[in-house]
Parts: C-alpha cells; structure tokens; sequence
C-alpha cells in the first residue's frame, strides 16, 4: 500500500508560499540578480505596471467621485499580470481574464478607455473588442471563464494552430469546481493552456489558509499530471520567465501548465469592501515593503538599466496616459437604450422586436 | 424564546425600526439562540458579517463553530448544507449573489430538494438557502438575477421573497424553522429601508413572527379599480404606482406575493374577483417568468369576472444590464400605469 | 448540401422512414459534412456512440478530433463550448441526460447565453446543446425530467423541442446552422419512433429542411372546438386525445409549439380565436412550469374569444418518480379530456 | 523558480495503476501472504462478496425477465465494497453511496429487499430506512453526494463525535467539480471523511485514459494535503485495511484521506450497456483472472482458514440468502400512487393537497 503525504506547503517541490524576495529588488553581487529579461523588455514593463499603477490610482479616485458605481483595484499584483502578459504572443494567443486583470488588458494593447468602461458600468463586458484584443469579455462569475480557455486552446490544437490560451484566475477561484473540470479536461485533451492562478492571498474575506486545502494551488498541477509552478508573483521576470516556459511548451505541444504567481491584493477586494473586518493592517505594511513596483524600480537600477530622467519621463508620459484613459472613460457616452436588444442574438425573434417596441413607446 | 433574543427585542428605550439588513440579521440572531442546532456559513458570512453585513456580529456571538466562512465553492455549500441535515443540524447557508446561485442549483433541484421525497420522509432538509437576490442597485453583472421562477419550478421547494424589513424579519424565522427546504430570496435593493414600504400597513414588529402561514400574501393597499401583484422590491414600486394612480381617481389593491411557492392562488382570486383587474409586475425577464404562473393562477381562478386579460409588466427578455440601463430594463412607474390602463381597455 | 448527406439521403431505394435517433443521426451527420468547424462532443458520444445511439458512427466518420468523448464533467462540457465557439468552431455538445444538466446550468446561463451580448456581438455562440429529455421510459431517477421552463427563461438562449421524426431532423439541422445558442430537448420517449405522430399530417422529409422559421410552431392537427398546445411527446398523446375526443363529436386541434423560445404567440392565439378554448399540456410539475407562460400568451392574444380560462394539464408538483408511478405522474389521456370537457363548463 | 515535474502514474507513490497481485491470491512463503484479516472476519467477508456476487447475478437475470426495468452490476467490485464497509462502525459511521455499492449495502446490514426495490423501479432512492441503516438514499447523480459526506462529517466534528463519513464515488466521478469542491473543503475544515473511489477502469464507454489527468485519482490528495493511497482493489485485506487506516486517522481528528481502489467494472455499465462497442473483449478476460472471489477463496485456502465443507456451506447459505432477497424484491408490493404526494413535504401545501384531488378524481 502506497500512502502519499500531504506535501509541505513549503517544501521547495510545491511551491514557496512566502516568497522569497527576489535579488533584483535587493541589487547586490549575488548571481540570482543578474536581470532575467531583455533590457528593453524590462524597461517597457516597468512602464506597464506604472501606468497600471496610476490608472488604478485614477479609478479608485473615480469610484470616489462617482464617476464609477464601484471598482476592483489590482494594486500589488501589477508584476503578476504584466510579466504573465507580457509573456504572451498577442498575435497567436488569447488571454481570458477574472474581473482584476486590468494590466493584462493593459499589457496586451487593449483599448482602455473601452475596459474601464465596464467599471463606469456603461457595459458589463467592457467596449473593447474582445476578439481584436485577444482578450476576453470582463468576466464576473469566479472560475466561469477557466473552461473557456481550455475550449479554445482546444480549438487551437483541432485547427493545427499554434496558439495558446492563458487562463486567468485567483486563490478563491481555485475552489471551484469549474476550475477542477478545466484543469482535468485540459490534461486529458492535452490542451495547449496556461492556468496563471494570481494567489494574492485572500478572496474576499477568507485567507488562503481557509480556501486551499494543503495550502498551495500549485501544488494540484502534480494530480492532472502537469507541471505547477510557484512563483513570486512580485517579481517582474519570475513571472514572466515561469509563463514564458509555460507558453513555450504547450505551443511545442507540451500540454498545459500551472503557474502560481504568489502576489498580494494590497488593497480592499473592491471599493464596497472593508479590510478592517476580517486582516491585520500589519500584513498589508508587511507586503507593502515588497510592492512589485518599486521593487521593478530597484531592479532597473541595479543592473543600470535606467537613470533618473527614465524614471522622470516614464512618471510624466504614464501619469498623461493614465490621465487620458480616465477622462476618456469619465466622458465615454452612455449606450442607447436600444442597445438592451441589439445584442441579445445574431438572428433577432419577432418576441424581442415587440420588446423593443415596448421600450421605445414606454421607457425610452 | 430565548433570554438572548429577547434581550434585544424586549422593552427597552423604543429603537428606530430596523433597516431590512438588520431585521434579517436579528432573526438570524434569534434562530441562532433558540436552536442550538443551526448553523449559518457560506462566502464571506463570518469575519466579514456577509457583503451586506445581513451576518454582522453573528461569529462573534455564537462561534466560529456555528457561523462560518467556507471555501468558494457554490456547490460544495448547498451539497453540504444536505449533509449536515442528515446529522440533525439547521443549516442556513447563504448564496452571495443571485447570479451565483447556478453553480449551486444542482445540488439545490437534485439533492436539497428531493431528499426528503427520495428517503420517504426519512431524511428532512430543514435547509433556507438565503439569496440576496433581485436587481436595482448598479451592480456588476451576475449580482443582479431574479431565480424565482427557476426556483418556483422545482418540486420539494418551497420558495419566499420578503418586501420590507418586518416581514423579511417574519419570514426568515418562519422558513429557519420550517422542517422543509426554503430559497429565500431577499430583495438587495431594500436591504437598506426601514419598516414597511410606503403607505403600507403598520405591519406588526418583530415581537409577533410567523402570524401569516407559509404561502399566505397579503394586501399591502386595498383599492377597488385593479390589483397589482408584486414581491419583493417590486412591491415598492407598485405602492408609488398607485399612489400617482390614485392622483387620477384610480384605486388599485396591491398585492405582496411573498411567497413564491406555494402560490397564494386563493388570495389571488379573492382580490382579483373584486377588482376584475390585474397586473402581474417583477423584475425577471417575461418570458417563462413567475409572471405567466400568475397570470394563469389568475385566470383560472376568476376568469368569469376578468374584465380584461390579466397585464404582465417584467424585464425585458435580455441579460440583465449594466448601470444606466437598469433602470429602462426594470419595470418602470409609466409601464405599470400603461398596464393598468390596457386593463381599461386603454 | 455534402456529397456525404446526399448520399444518404439521395435516390436510392425508397427507406422505410427513420426513427428519431436516425434522424437526429442524420441530421448530426449533415451538419458534420457540411460545415468543417462543426464539432460533437460529450459523454459517451464517441465511441460508444451515445447512451442512445444518437451519435453512432459519426466519429468513425469524421474522426476523434470532430467527435469525441469528454471527462465525466458537465460544467466543462459547456465552457469548453464557450471557448471553442470563440476560437471559429460550432460546438454541439451532448448533455447526457436531462437530470444532468443542472451541473452546467451556470455555464449555459452566464456564459454561453450571454457571450454574444457581453461582447456587444463580437462573440457569438453557434453552440446548440443536445438534452435527451423528458420521461416515459421508465428510467431511474434524474433520467425523466422536463427543463423547458428553465431554458425558456433564459434571455440570449432558444430553446427546441420536437415531437417527430422528420421535424428533429430539421429542427437539429437549423439549430447548429444558427448562429445563437439552442438548448435542443430531444423527446427520449420518441427515439424509436418512425416518422410523424400518428394522425399527423404527412411531414415533408429530411430532403426538405428548415422551411419553418426558428419559433414557428404547427398544427398537426386542425379541429374547431378546442385547442391542445403541446410539445415533444405529450404531441403525440394530445393527438391521441383528440382521436378519442372525435368518437365523442368533438372535434381538437392539436398545435405542436417545437420551439420553447421564441414561442409563436401568434399562432396561438390565431389558433385559440378560431377554437375559443385551449388546453396546454406538458409533463415538467405544473407550478412555473411553461403552461403558465402558453396560458398567459393565449390568454394576453385571444381573451375577448375565450370561452373558458385557458387549461393546464402537466406533471405533479412532485419529483419524478420511478416506474410504476410515472404513468400516474405523467399527463393521462383522461386528465387531458377532463380539461377538455372543463373547457366546456363541466 | 520551483517545478513540480507530474507524477508517473505507475511509480511507487502515486498509487500503482496496474493493481499488483496481492500474494493472498497466490499462496507461497512470501512473507506479505500473511493474511491481514482476523480469521473470523475474513470468512465472514467472504461469505458476503459471495452473497453479492450471487444476488448480482440473480439481478442480471432479473432484468432479463422484465421484473427490473435496467440494473447496474457491481461484479468484479466485490472486494472492494465489502472491504471498504467492513472497516467502517454501524454505530457510528455513515456511507453515501452511488448507484452500484450493492455490496456495501449488505455488509452494512442495510434491508436489501428494500435496497433492489431501488432496481425494480419501486422508489428512486430504495426502501430501505436509509438513516436507521447509516447508509444514504441510493444516488444517481455522479459526483453528487460526494459534498453530503463532508457536510456530514463536518457535522459530526461540530457536535463533538467521533462517526466518520465514507464518500463512495467512481473514477468517471473524479472528475466532475462537486467532487474537487468536497474534497477541497473536507481539507479546509478538517471533517472526517474517507473518500473511497472505486476506478473500475471505465465510466460507462470511457477508460481511465480519457478521464483522469495525470492518471491516479489518489494522486489528487496531495493537492487538498490529505493522505492519498492507491490499493489494489480486488485485494479485499488491503482494501479493508487501508479504509481502516483512514478512518482512524480521521476518527482521531487526523481529518479526510482518500482510498483509491483499483478494480475492474467486469460487466457492461448497466445492462442496457454493450461493451462490446468500446472495450477489448481480452481486458475482460485478464481480469476476469484477478476476479476478486476465487481471490478471496484462495486466500482462505491458502491460510488453512476454510475447508471444502466450508465452502459448500457458504454456497448453500450464501444462496439461499440471494434468493430470498430476489423473490422478496420480486414480490414486493408497488407503492400506492398516493406517494407521489406523500413525502413531497413536511409540512404540506394546499397546492399540492388540491393536485393529490385532482389524481384522485382523475387518475387513480
Ligand atoms: C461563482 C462566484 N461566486 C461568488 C462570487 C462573489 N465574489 C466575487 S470576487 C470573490 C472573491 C474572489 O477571490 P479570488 O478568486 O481570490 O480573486 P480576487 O478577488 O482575489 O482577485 C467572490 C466570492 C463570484 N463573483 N462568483
Ligand atoms: C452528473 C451526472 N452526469 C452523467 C451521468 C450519467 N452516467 C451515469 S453513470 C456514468 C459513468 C460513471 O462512471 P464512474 O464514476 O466511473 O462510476 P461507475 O459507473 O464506473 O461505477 C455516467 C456518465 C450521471 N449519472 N450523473
Ligand atoms: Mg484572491
Ligand atoms: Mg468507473
């Protein structure tokens, strides 16, 4: 009879849940700093998450004002999601998103005046193109989208493409039983998906210690036999590297990955939340001290990547470009009210169209 | 009832009446205190006291045994919510949304709802799956759904839908108690009004739960011309409405469904026979609604004094929409009048 | 039309009409040779060819990528539809059993009813899922059930239903060439019939697909004196009523709805006008069953017509049960004729 | 960066696939022929995998006359379903079956004329008094009462007792996302539960292939940090004491593990069902060799524990039991319609009181 042991959530093979700071954001002569992305690529996603940074800035001032009803911000995990994105080839692959992967969108050239639209609540999905974009409509419902991904790897693989789906989701969601299916259905068909679970720590109000059985996500990639990584979702090139791979083996035919990328939700779940109630401000000053942006910051200046009039200029055109972004969604016209029915099917039924009829002599 | 429910429902200093938030909260309390046997848990109802704080202070007071936190998993709570009865307890799960009540549905039709009927009676689900439910509030996607149709269709359910805070109080503790399944779905936009809705009857406080039996409605206003039916926060709306009909000399009775099943269908006809009029108004979508099962409890049930077919006003057969477009998806004051008016022959 | 479907279907020997399963066979094939993005998959649906051999064949005829079988997991069954229709493909996948598809209610409802329109028509969801469905075989429990009204009340889903051979081959093939969502509800008590229900009227074949719109309903059967609404195997019952109802003078029309969404109202009530009374009749429980809505539209479309309220004859509103009590569940022919009469004030 | 490589499927601690022959089947010196059951136990053991097997087939035939509509063998299964329920406590555990654990019925001493009705069609969920017998109403829904025996457990825990739950689920189950859900949270709130699954190598038309990702079921729980052990399942010792390992482990707050018994579904799915169509008549034939009840015989053989008279006896007894369960089913009397009304509610409803009139005035 063989027994297997739980493994140790902490045990180098499943995944270091606290993670280990990277050198990069300490500098110093230990081989572990050499930087781990092309010069230019780190440079430009540096940019990224500091555009992501002030957008988010932008957005929660917004929900303040009551331009948007509410909002989800992303602050702490700008690392996980631009160096996941950045690892993608938006010409092949397709990212479907929970409803916090604002960098990703960002990352991946959609057009943000069109996603934060959805946080204005002009249109549930957002007004970008999704299928342009390669990015997914906003999806609310915790784990829904994580079939989708495997469906359309799938379609990938049937059509002899190349292409691959990276699958986003967080702690919480790992509980679902969707994602479970997903993930079985994608080692069984060999489909060619990345599963990037963003662990920041909480759902909501519930901790990991509450939601994941044996206390690494990562380590469920062993029972659907593919490979599962923990990474240190605050370092810029760990993610990007740990994705990167990932990608690189299912588009050679190497099936799916998991990559959990340890990060932190450094603020409420969502502008409605109350973190007082359920974590110790502690935690958050801790995580504070590893905030991916400055550490980013750090690691640029330490391999002398970047001066002091980089950092000034990327201030100044990502501070105008978050600014633009906002006032283009705080100013975007609010859909007709027609738009209720135009959308509804491809081939419309002679039902809605008295609706509609209805709408317009009674509401509109 | 217990010493800790009447301590805070009893004679002291008269508070003002409660928001339905903490009229739900107080008869959790209450069932927590007289019933060593129920539990309360789902997504985010202990630390945190749920989204709409409805479990607020409920684990500190009674334990991180009775009122807890689970994994997120919709089906893993309604699924366990069937084990838990099989080994005596009460269980209150809640759903956190509407919208997210599908994941749970399986469990909730093929497991709570049949096991008592499956086991012949062996094995009880005394389970109320609480739903903040229903829309109105600007929310993201999916935190805007009306299941009740969903729900009113299965057998072995039984399904309540309160208007306002007394009798959200009433039924919670009615449906907790009740030795069968209950979805009891609570209207998210009034969770922040207190007492009865306007114009409404002073209905009776806390003090007096459970004096309508399961399945009863009641009228919220009399009137002669016309019967509106409404639950939940429809049932507002319908008030405003005939208050301005009544600006016209148009007197309509409206009706607060509450529960969704058992139908009150005597109740129904009572009215309608007198008013020969009726309009059926919610927020889910027309068609296949709880609205068509109104509609027909009508007409069977007073036909020969039908003046006119009885008039259905409901979202619109579209997903439920994002923020500015709600209020043109929600049965609006202009399409309950209309309504009304076509039962004139307008 | 494919070399592959003509040649089936050509020329040749006059066949003695298909059963169900074959035509839906048929028509599976079709749609697979005539449009490469089409894809059948599901549980068993593969090799074994389907628990009831809807599907046999087709994967030794158009190959493991075209036709294949999934894990045992419904939820996944219908998102990976969802990711497959984004990425060019025109998935039909196969829920088991009617019971089962609970498990992927959530998937169905939030997200393949809804991509088209969250993604303001950028992705649309050519996916019709197949629902073998309804009772009256006797089956164990989660095998019999009737989820119409649930699918009906979906906004972004239609929803079909035929009741015979020759129409199933033609509904099946407009539903994959669609490019909206159908949930497709395949009447398992009919598979192995052959050809249109008794006293129906000669239906054209499978040569001749789809000259009905999506939502059109037929009469299969006209008669002057009431009207019976009916779909999937309760048609074939209604027609058996009527024929019963003939010896006695009376004289039924019997309206095959097909789809459950849209729902020809218009038909109906032009129906309804003429015969002045109209019995629905369906087999899911009778509260918010559909008959409700049918009841509401005839009522709505031919009230100053209607002799008496419009009648429902459906299912208890008990769990389906097991063998020997399912015929005493389902709808009787004296239930029907009971209603029939009760139209006629008796 | 940290990888967890999938584990090999066959390799020693992720649960051998290839059930290795347990030495019990094959006598000789080796020192694991030791039989592992106490004499008594195992002769009774032995004479209920007989029984089942026997009734089984009294079924089959059943169904074959018409008396049963369809039945679901559980032939080949013996072993591990005695085994699994002789190591739980009638007192104070409690088992959720599904469909086919026919012989975790009557090793729990559940009234089987009232369980078969089940198979008759008398009443879905059987006849038996599902909470006087500890073992839950017969459930079709795959994967479905898999979160009933965590909440059980969970309820068990709550009031300070020490019953354990025992989750039965095939491998075809495993992949459906109750069962993720339950385990996840079996994990979360440490509930003392066994999960036992049965892979008898097929769901219906569809092998372990096509269904489990990365190939062990029982490799899952590491995922969730409980126990995971693969046994060979026809071995009715080791399934008998890894169930009991488990179920002290959860009885003494050790909190779930998850017993995969690897066995073989030796007859069609249902009798409906046509292997013939999916699988290879010589995999039936191979283990048709490692049928567990010659198996079992030789174990008591081999451990000078039965003699011939034995054997007969167990025949003539075990028979005679089969076949009083089989004329009881057969004759049992039909439920009055009025059930259809009766256990809809506890408390009942004018609705369903006036509709049990009109199937009075109208039906009955
Ligand atoms: C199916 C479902 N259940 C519940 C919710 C409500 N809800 C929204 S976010 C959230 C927590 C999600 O946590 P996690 O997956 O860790 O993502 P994070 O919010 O941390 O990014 C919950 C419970 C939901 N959106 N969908
Ligand atoms: C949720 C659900 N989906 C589909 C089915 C139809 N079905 C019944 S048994 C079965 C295969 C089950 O395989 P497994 O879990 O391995 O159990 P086994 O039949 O081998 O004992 C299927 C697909 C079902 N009963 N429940
Ligand atoms: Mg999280
Ligand atoms: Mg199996």
């Amino acid at each position: 009879m063989l027994t297997r042991k739980p493994p140790d959530a902490r045990s180098d093979d499943s995944g270091a849940k606290e993670p280990a700071m990277s050198a990069e954001g300490e500098g110093g002569p230990d081989p572990r700093s050499r930087p781990r992305l092309p010069a230019d690529l780190h440079r430009r996603l540096y940019r990224t998450m500091l555009t992501a940074r002030l957008l988010d800035t932008e957005a929660v001032a917004l929900q303040r004002q009551g331009v948007f009803p509410a909002y989800v911000s992303l602050r702490g995990q700008e690392a996980a999601q631009v160096g996941s994105a950045a690892a993608m080839d938006p010409q092949r692959d397709f990212a479907f998103p929970t409803y916090r992967e604002m960098a990703v969108a960002l990352t991946l050239g959609v057009d943000m005046v069109g996603y934060m639209a959805s946080h204005r609540a002009l249109w549930h999905g957002g007004l970008y193109d999704p299928m342009a974009s390669r990015f997914a409509p906003i999806n609310a419902v915790v784990g829904g989208p994580v079939p989708h991904a495997v469906g359309w790897a799938l379609g990938e693989k049937l059509a002899g493409r190349t292409g691959c789906a990276v699958s986003y989701f967080g702690d919480g969601a790992s509980s679902e039983g969707d994602v479970h299916e997903a993930m079985n259905l994608a080692g069984v068909m060999g489909a060619p998906v990345v599963f990037v679970c963003q662990n920041n720590r909480w759902a909501l109000s519930v901790p990991n210690e509450g939601q994941i059985a044996g206390g690494s996500v990562a380590a469920r990639a062993a029972g659907y036999g593919m490979p599962g990584t923990a990474v240190d979702g605050n370092d810029l090139a760990a993610v990007y590297t740990a994705v990167r791979e990932a990608l690189e083996r299912a588009r050679s035919g190497g099936g799916p990955s998991l990559v959990e990328a340890l990060t932190y939700r450094a603020a409420p779940h969502s502008t409605s939340d109350d973190t007082s109630r359920y974590r110790d401000p502690r935690e958050e000053r801790e995580w504070a001290e590893r905030d991916p942006l400055p550490r980013a910051r750090a690691a640029l200046e330490a391999a002398g990547r970047a001066d002091a009039a980089f950092f000034d200029r990327a201030e100044a055109e990502c501070r105008a470009e978050a600014e633009r972004i906002r006032d283009g969604v705080s100013t975007a016209p609010e859909p007709p009210g027609s738009d209720l029915f135009t959308h509804v099917f491809r081939e419309p039924t002679a039902e809605l169209a008295r609706q509609r009829r209805i709408w317009q002599e009674e509401v509109a | 009832m217990s010493p800790a429910a009447t301590g805070r429902t009893g004679a002291e200093a008269p508070a003002p009446p409660a928001t339905m938030r903490e009229a739900l909260n107080r008869a959790l309390d209450e069932a927590l205190a007289e019933d060593p046997a129920t539990l309360v848990f789902g997504e985010d109802v202990g630390r945190l006291g749920g989204v709409f704080r409805v479990t607020d202070g409920l684990q500190q007071r009674y334990g991180e045994h009775r009122v807890f936190d689970t994994p997120l998993a919709e089906a893993a709570i309604a699924g366990m919510a069937v084990g838990l009865a099989m080994n005596g307890w009460r269980p209150v799960p809640e759903l956190q949304f509407d919208g997210f009540a599908y994941p749970a549905l399986d469990q909730i039709v093929n497991q709570i709802a049949r096991m008592n009927y499956r086991s012949r009676g062996r094995a009880p689900m005394p389970v109320t799956v609480r739903v903040p439910s229903f829309g109105g509030i600007r929310a993201p996607e999916h935190h805007g759904e009306s299941l009740e149709a969903v729900f009113a269709h299965v057998p072995g359910l039984k399904v309540a839908a309160p208007s306002d805070a007394p009798d959200a109080y009433r039924m919670l503790l009615q449906s907790i108690r009740s030795d069968d399944p209950v979805v009891f779905l609570e209207p998210k936009a009034r969770y922040w009004d207190r007492g009865p809705g306007p114009s409404g009857p002073e209905a009776p406080g806390p003090e007096a739960p459970g004096e309508l039996p399961v399945g009863a409605s009641r009228v919220v206003r009399s009137g002669r011309h016309a019967t509106l039916v409404a639950w939940g926060a429809m049932v507002h709306r319908c008030l405003r409405a005939a208050e301005l009909a009544a600006e016209d000399g148009v007197d309509l009775e409206v009706v607060d469904l509450r529960w969704l099943k058992p139908i009150d269908a005597a109740g129904l006809a009572e009215s309608v026979r007198r008013t020969r009029r009726a309009v059926v108004v919610h927020e889910a979508p027309l068609t296949a609604g709880l609205g068509g099962e109104v509609s027909a409890l009508i007409t069977e049930g007073a036909f020969s004094r039908l003046a006119a077919p009885v008039q259905r006003v409901a979202g619109f057969d579209v997903p439920y929409p994002a923020g500015p477009l709600e209020p043109q998806y929600l049965p609006t004051l202009d399409r309950i009048l209309s309504a009304v008016q076509r039962t004139f022959g307008a």
